[in-house]
């Protein structure tokens, strides 16, 4: 694990904690709990995220996965069943949807950005005709408390859906890093014709891939779901660059190899803590835009500088 | 063991094979010899199934043998050491050697035994100081080759496929890996071995084949056929005076004085110079600096301390500025051709002339057809086959990209070539046209650094020597005074 | 209230984007309402912040979490969405923060009051519009805004309802097409839609102002501008000159200006204990070049925007 | 020039065709015309991210630099500026975008990505607070006849902004194909470590082609502009991923050193005859959604396995 990331959202946090002007509000244990709820959706996109980008590909179809599984689990939810199987309903049409997208990149032999790019037009549309173009809302459930920023048995801290997220990265990072699994991903990514060359059955396994993180998206979904309360066919668009930007800035690279799990719950930090900040600073939307940027290049530029010494 | 017949393979127009047969019998080592793309790399793909051969049967013990997959092959018991490396960068040397086939313990990774295995193995290959942790990607060349005969050693494969498994080589480890062939062998395992070394083969290879123009030619047992009538299998013509007599003309001026350079930890001292017309060779064993000081005089890597003067003039080398470098005169041939040296997905032709397109440009205007004029000039003057200027160099066998490397410091026509490894991978009747590109670039005054790890070569070329050692380069001193057992010392350094 | 006893107010106002006119608009109709509350001796403290991506509700909802964690006294909300913002004002409800909403409704009982323009009614009232201009005969075109936005389904419906109830020589020959979120994606949707259709087109409707200046570029340059009766919606210098160019054909306004300046008063009246309105209706207003140099139709083309953001 | 782009291309025009109830509505010349000057936007993005792509880079500032650009132009037209020196200044802002683009991957060691990402923010941010947070009106001038469907001079067929496109797509596949420059961008994005060690000074290179790039991207804001004769600091939200999936569509590859002018433009033509026969089809939005996603895979996938089947 590079520390790079971790100096980054250090920064951040300095940053709008001297800036504040109260900073005891700004690191007050409910700014977190607010933060945290805001951060589990891409956290956990970003999870799967990791996997697909390690292993050399790119999902672009994120956002409209989340969509179209908040959809699916809503519309569950609102024809009676109960809340885990419409739970589950969401995160498996997730994994089907990677499945789908793993096998037109294996066996169609599109490009994963080509392939992703269309997904996210289907996701999308079938998101908006399963929801016949308005937003789904669903019945009070647990599923609902997902996300919520003040949890119910106050003892939790944070969401539930914080904690579900945190476990599934600890459980993630373990398989990345000690698995088979995981060391062929970081394989393919990493060579992808040596990796053929040894035997790893690289289309299978972009499949998994592919597969799993879609779960992970589905899951997402969910959450996100939670959040709005609702199923809204039109929600999340464009966040697939936030989900990526979360792994990369974590360090991952789009040319595959590199990428951690803990790396990219960092990245989807410092993208969290950055909005956050920035809004309570009462900047005006505009001087927020560019503040976010500015400062995200200079995170990752301090990682940059502090890597290219190390190898001089 | 395995028997091919009949193999053919084109790639679009080219015709790689057109019918080779080979037969490998259990137990032994069959050599695979052929000038630079006569089909051999092409032949051993298809063999572990990474090709599909247009036509032609294949057969292991008997059974018919037609691998879909890398895979397939690996479980039918053959595996292929690349040619051009095929390792992950980003995983560590554990990692790499046992890729394929992890051993696990109640499904995680069992880091341990991974460890181990790959330990014993680099162990068996007198490679212990390779600690498997190292990820590969900060490894020098020499020591991933090492990585990727392992992994071939390490799959029980009772077939195992050689391509060139000694192209980035030093000697010792070229003995220890024939230890390794010879011990395989005794255990039933076959191997196809290629080389363009016929010394190499005769060392350890029983059976050979002949590949010429994508046809088996000949094949037989090594004893009984004399290097000449394998030569002349192989270019069709007999070779004769490998290296160039030049008539050794008093050196000239100087042209390239390294003083003290150092840039730790792989180069921490080294002086010398190089005049007009000579040609310095510089030994070495594996991992003793001998690239590392090229890249900091070329302005890849920075130097810590030192200086380094062209014709008198004093270059900067605190600050990694290569074009700068170049553009005072210096040509630079890397050792790894794939991730340094070519562009590998553009042509023939931009590849020779990109170091000086102004030859071939007006107003940054590139002359397509002088290019390629320019390009083809070079082509044939080293041998280069391929179809034309505009072929990819991707698709050209692994000793045809040496020699359009070769080709694109011929055509910068620098005063001061600095040389590593330049006859890697290159055939025998093509390194005597680089032997004697070479000496023709010392008698028209240019000042030729030459790093390599074949000692004949370097005894054959070279008018001046230095050993590096540790990172330490020794006095240079007229090859008259070096033999082969004084440059093993010093390279051993004590 | 929590016990009122100064007149000092915190009120955060959270438009759904800060880019459109209409959105100056009620934030100028808002500090109007600031001023004139100071002359009476209420300190009203005016946040004024929308979400960074405009129409994202998930960053909507962040606005909102942020006002919370500050600590306001009272939220004036424009939400994107009619439940997707239930949560963060029932958290803020939870916290003794009460919301007032404006402009599009949020689907909860938790709010103090509801103050908006009818747009079922702007629906209508276009519709009626097209009917007299096409004498009740022809082919129409409603191109929609963007799925899920409450407040223009609500003029969709009205205008089919409409013109299906009382037109039925009127034929809506497309009304499953999407502008989309900018007005590139709108003129572009309206090009290949009066590609399509030809010269076999009489009316168009569209629902706000990206799309009907988009359609009303479209028009121009395919050189049916004038051809096709057109009905817009909302305020624009350029739709003023098409009308009088009789390029549009009639504009439904709203009073941004004073759902702005109502959101604020409602809010200062509850946080000072007094009983207001559950439902205020800030009016639509169709605007043709008949009545456009009106007075009643200037002041609402020209909300007196920079006497109060500057 | 690889022929895939062109089966995609004909295939979709073709299907549209069929499908049309109109045929000979959809082929005319107006609709070509229309569909030529909404393409003009996206092609003159593609000719710039061709450059940066082939050279292994990603810039995803360029929805917000269209809109940035945009905005300058219009306030110097507002401002009183002639026709031209307003045209020129957006240009030339797109330029320096893309130089601190340049200037931030080279110097501060940022990935590309990450670097535009920062700018997409900023551009965004420093449009909104340019044109004071609303769209910009522009007096009637010549630029805003830059991109119309009926051109003045009628014998001119399409629109000024579409011959101008095509000529800078001819230039540039020049440049790109037959000049030192050309292929040196080609070269960083085939092997940067090798073109390095041929003495191509990168760093300063890679400059240039964010810069050039930029340059183009602001001649596109200027055609943006001029297309809804206003600046309007929201606009082309999103348009990145529209960018460039016209030049990987077109043959690019996204780990450099593929990818051809050509191309990208067929690539940005199937992009928007898509939308524009999937909307004259009369289908609801999301079936279009779902079908464009489709035809986009099908179009790029018929190309990979031709490709894949040569290669075997
Ligand atoms: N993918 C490809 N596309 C086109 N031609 C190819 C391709 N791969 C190999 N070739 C051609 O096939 C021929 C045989 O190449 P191969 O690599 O098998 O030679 P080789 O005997 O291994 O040579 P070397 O000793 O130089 O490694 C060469 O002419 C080469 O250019
Ligand atoms: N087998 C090895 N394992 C680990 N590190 C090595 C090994 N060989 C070399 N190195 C490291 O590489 C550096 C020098 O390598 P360099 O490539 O410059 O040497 P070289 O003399 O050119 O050898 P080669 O013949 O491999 O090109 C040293 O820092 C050394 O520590
Ligand atoms: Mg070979
Ligand atoms: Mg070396």
């Amino acid at each position: 694990m590079r520390l790079g990331p971790f100096l980054g959202l250090a920064a951040v946090i300095l940053f709008f904690t001297l800036l504040s002007d109260s900073p005891a509000n700004y690191l007050s244990m409910r700014n977190f709990r607010i933060v945290s709820a805001q951060t589990v959706i891409v956290a956990l996109g970003a999870i799967g995220m990791t996997m697909i980008i390690v292993s050399g590909g790119i999902d672009l179809s994120v956002g409209s996965v989340i969509a179209l599984t908040g959809v699916v689990t809503a519309t569950t939810l609102r024809a009676g069943w109960s809340p885990l199987p419409a739970l589950v309903a969401g995160v498996v049409i997730g994994g089907l949807v990677g499945v789908v997208n793993g096998l037109v990149v294996t066996r169609l032999k599109v490009l994963p950005f080509i392939a992703t790019l269309g997904m996210l037009g289907i996701a999308r549309g079938v998101a908006k005709w399963l929801a016949d173009q308005q937003t789904v809302n669903v019945p009070d459930t647990w599923v609902n408390e997902l996300a919520v920023t003040f949890p119910d048995p106050a003892w939790l801290l944070v969401a539930p859906g914080v904690w579900v997220a945190l476990l599934l990265a600890v459980v993630a990072a373990l398989v990345l890093g000690n698995t088979v699994f995981g060391r062929r991903v970081f394989a393919i990514g990493s060579n992808e014709a040596a990796a053929r060359a040894c035997g790893v059955a690289t289309d299978r396994l972009k499949v998994w891939i592919y597969g799993l993180a879609g779960l992970l998206f589905g899951l997402s979904g969910v959450m996100q779901m939670s959040r709005l309360r609702q199923g809204d066919p039109t929600v999340a668009i464009g966040s697939e660059l936030d989900v990526i930007a979360a792994v990369v800035i974590g360090g991952g690279s789009l040319s595959g190899g590199e990428g951690s799990i803990l790396g990219s719950m960092i990245g989807a930090l410092i993208m969290a803590f950055l909005r956050n900040g920035s809004q309570q600073m009462g900047w005006p939307t505009f001087v927020q835009e560019i503040m976010i940027g500015v400062i995200i290049v200079l995170a990752v530029a301090a990682d940059g500088l502090r890597r290219s010494r190390a190898t001089q | 063991m395995l028997t091919l017949s009949g193999i053919k393979k084109r790639f679009g127009p080219t015709v790689a094979l057109d019918g080779v047969a080979l037969e490998l019998r259990p137990g032994r080592v069959h050599a695979l010899i052929g000038e630079n793309g006569a089909g051999k790399t092409t032949l051993m793909n298809i063999a572990v199934g990474a090709l599909v051969p247009d036509a032609g049967t294949m057969s292991l013990q008997g059974d018919r043998y037609a691998p879909a997959s890398p895979l397939d092959a690996r479980r039918a018991g053959v595996a292929l050491i690349h040619q051009e490396l095929s390792l992950c960068s980003h995983l560590t040397v554990a990692e790499n050697i046992l890729m394929g086939q992890e051993p696990t313990r109640r499904g995680l990774l069992d880091w341990d035994q991974c460890r181990r295995r790959a330990a014993d193995v680099l162990e068996q290959f007198h490679h212990a100081e390779l600690r498997p942790d190292r990820r590969v990607g900060d490894l020098p060349i020499a020591a991933r080759q090492v990585v990727e005969i392992c992994r071939a050693i390490v799959s029980n494969a009772s077939v195992v496929l050689m391509d060139e498994p000694t192209s980035s080589l030093p000697r010792a480890d070229v003995d220890r890996l024939f230890a390794m062939v010879r011990r395989l062998r005794s255990h039933g395992v076959s191997s196809v071995y290629i080389s363009h070394f016929l010394e190499e083969l005769r060392e350890v290879a029983e059976d050979f084949t002949v590949l010429r123009d994508g046809r088996s030619v000949l094949s037989g047992e090594l004893a009984s056929t004399t290097d000449a009538e394998l030569i002349a299998a192989m270019v069709g013509r007999s070779v004769e005076d490998v290296f160039p007599r030049r008539d050794r003309a008093a050196p000239g001026d100087v042209l390239l004085e390294v003083e003290h350079v150092a840039a730790p930890p792989a180069v921490s001292d080294a002086s010398f110079a190089v005049r007009r017309g000579e040609v310095l060779g510089i030994a070495g064993l594996v991992g003793a600096g001998r690239t590392e000081m090229l890249r900091v005089l070329v302005g890849l890597d920075r130097a810590a301390a030192g200086r380094v003067r062209v014709r008198g003039a004093e270059i900067r080398t605190g600050a990694a500025r290569p074009w700068e470098v170049l553009a005072r005169g210096i040509g630079f041939l890397s050792e790894d051709r794939t991730h340094e040296g070519l562009t590998l997905r553009l042509s023939v032709a931009d590849n020779i002339t990109c170091t000086r397109y102004g030859s071939c440009a007006r107003y940054g205007w590139i002359a397509r057809s002088e290019q390629a004029r320019q390009a083809e000039q070079q082509m044939r003057a080293l041998g280069v086959r391929a179809r034309g200027p505009a072929q990819p160099v991707r698709t050209l066998s692994g000793g045809n990209q040496q020699k359009v490397a070769l080709a694109r410091l011929r055509h910068q026509s620098a005063d001061i070539w600095l040389l590593d490894e330049p006859t890697k991978g290159i055939d025998i009747g093509s390194k005597v046209q680089i032997y004697e590109a070479i000496g023709e670039a010392a008698s028209e005054g240019k000042g030729i650094v030459m790093v390599s790890s074949y000692l004949p070569e370097l005894f054959g070329m070279c008018d001046r020597l230095a050993v590096m050692s540790r990172g330490r380069l020794s006095p240079v001193r007229p090859i008259a005074e070096w033999t082969p057992e004084r440059v093993l010392e010093a390279a051993i350094g004590s | 209230g929590r016990g009122r006893s100064s007149n000092e107010f915190h009120v955060a106002m959270i438009p759904k984007g800060t880019t459109h006119e209409f959105w100056k608009s009620i934030h100028a109709g808002a500090i109007r309402a600031v001023r004139e509350l100071e002359t009476k001796g209420v300190n009203v403290r005016l946040a004024w912040k929308g979400p960074l991506r405009e129409d994202d509700r998930e960053q909507q909802i962040q606005v909102v979490e942020g006002f919370l964690s500050e600590g306001v006294d009272g939220l004036v909300l424009a939400p994107l969405d009619a439940r997707a913002l239930v949560r963060p004002v029932d958290e803020a409800r939870r916290a003794g923060i009460p919301t007032v909403i404006i402009d599009s409704d949020l689907a909860s009982d938790d709010t103090v009051s509801f103050v908006a323009t009818d747009n079922y009614e702007g629906g209508v009232l276009a519709a009626d519009r097209l009917g007299m201009l096409l004498e009740g005969k022809g082919t129409v075109l409603l191109l929609r805004y963007q799925e899920g936005s409450a407040s223009t389904e609500a003029r969709e419906r009205g205008f089919v309802e409409r013109v299906t109830q009382k037109y039925p020589d009127i034929e809506l020959i497309s009304s499953d097409q999407h502008a989309g979120p900018t007005r590139d994606t709108a003129k572009r949707a309206s090009e290949n839609l009066l590609n399509r259709f030809g010269q076999g087109l009489d009316g168009v409707f569209t629902v706000n102002e990206n799309s009907t200046h988009g359609m009303l570029l479209a028009l121009q340059d395919l050189g049916r501008a004038g051809r096709v009766k057109f009905i817009g919606f909302d305020a624009s210098e350029t739709f003023v000159q098409a009308m009088s160019r009789d390029q549009l054909h009639g504009i439904v306004l709203q009073d941004p200006f004073e759902m702005g300046y109502r959101g604020v008063t409602t809010m200062v009246a509850h946080l000072q204990g007094e009983e207001v309105s559950r439902r205020i209706d800030t009016g639509v207003t169709l605007v043709t070049a008949e009545n456009v140099e009106t007075p009643e139709s200037q002041a609402l083309l020209n909300p007196p925007i920079d006497e109060y953001l500057r």
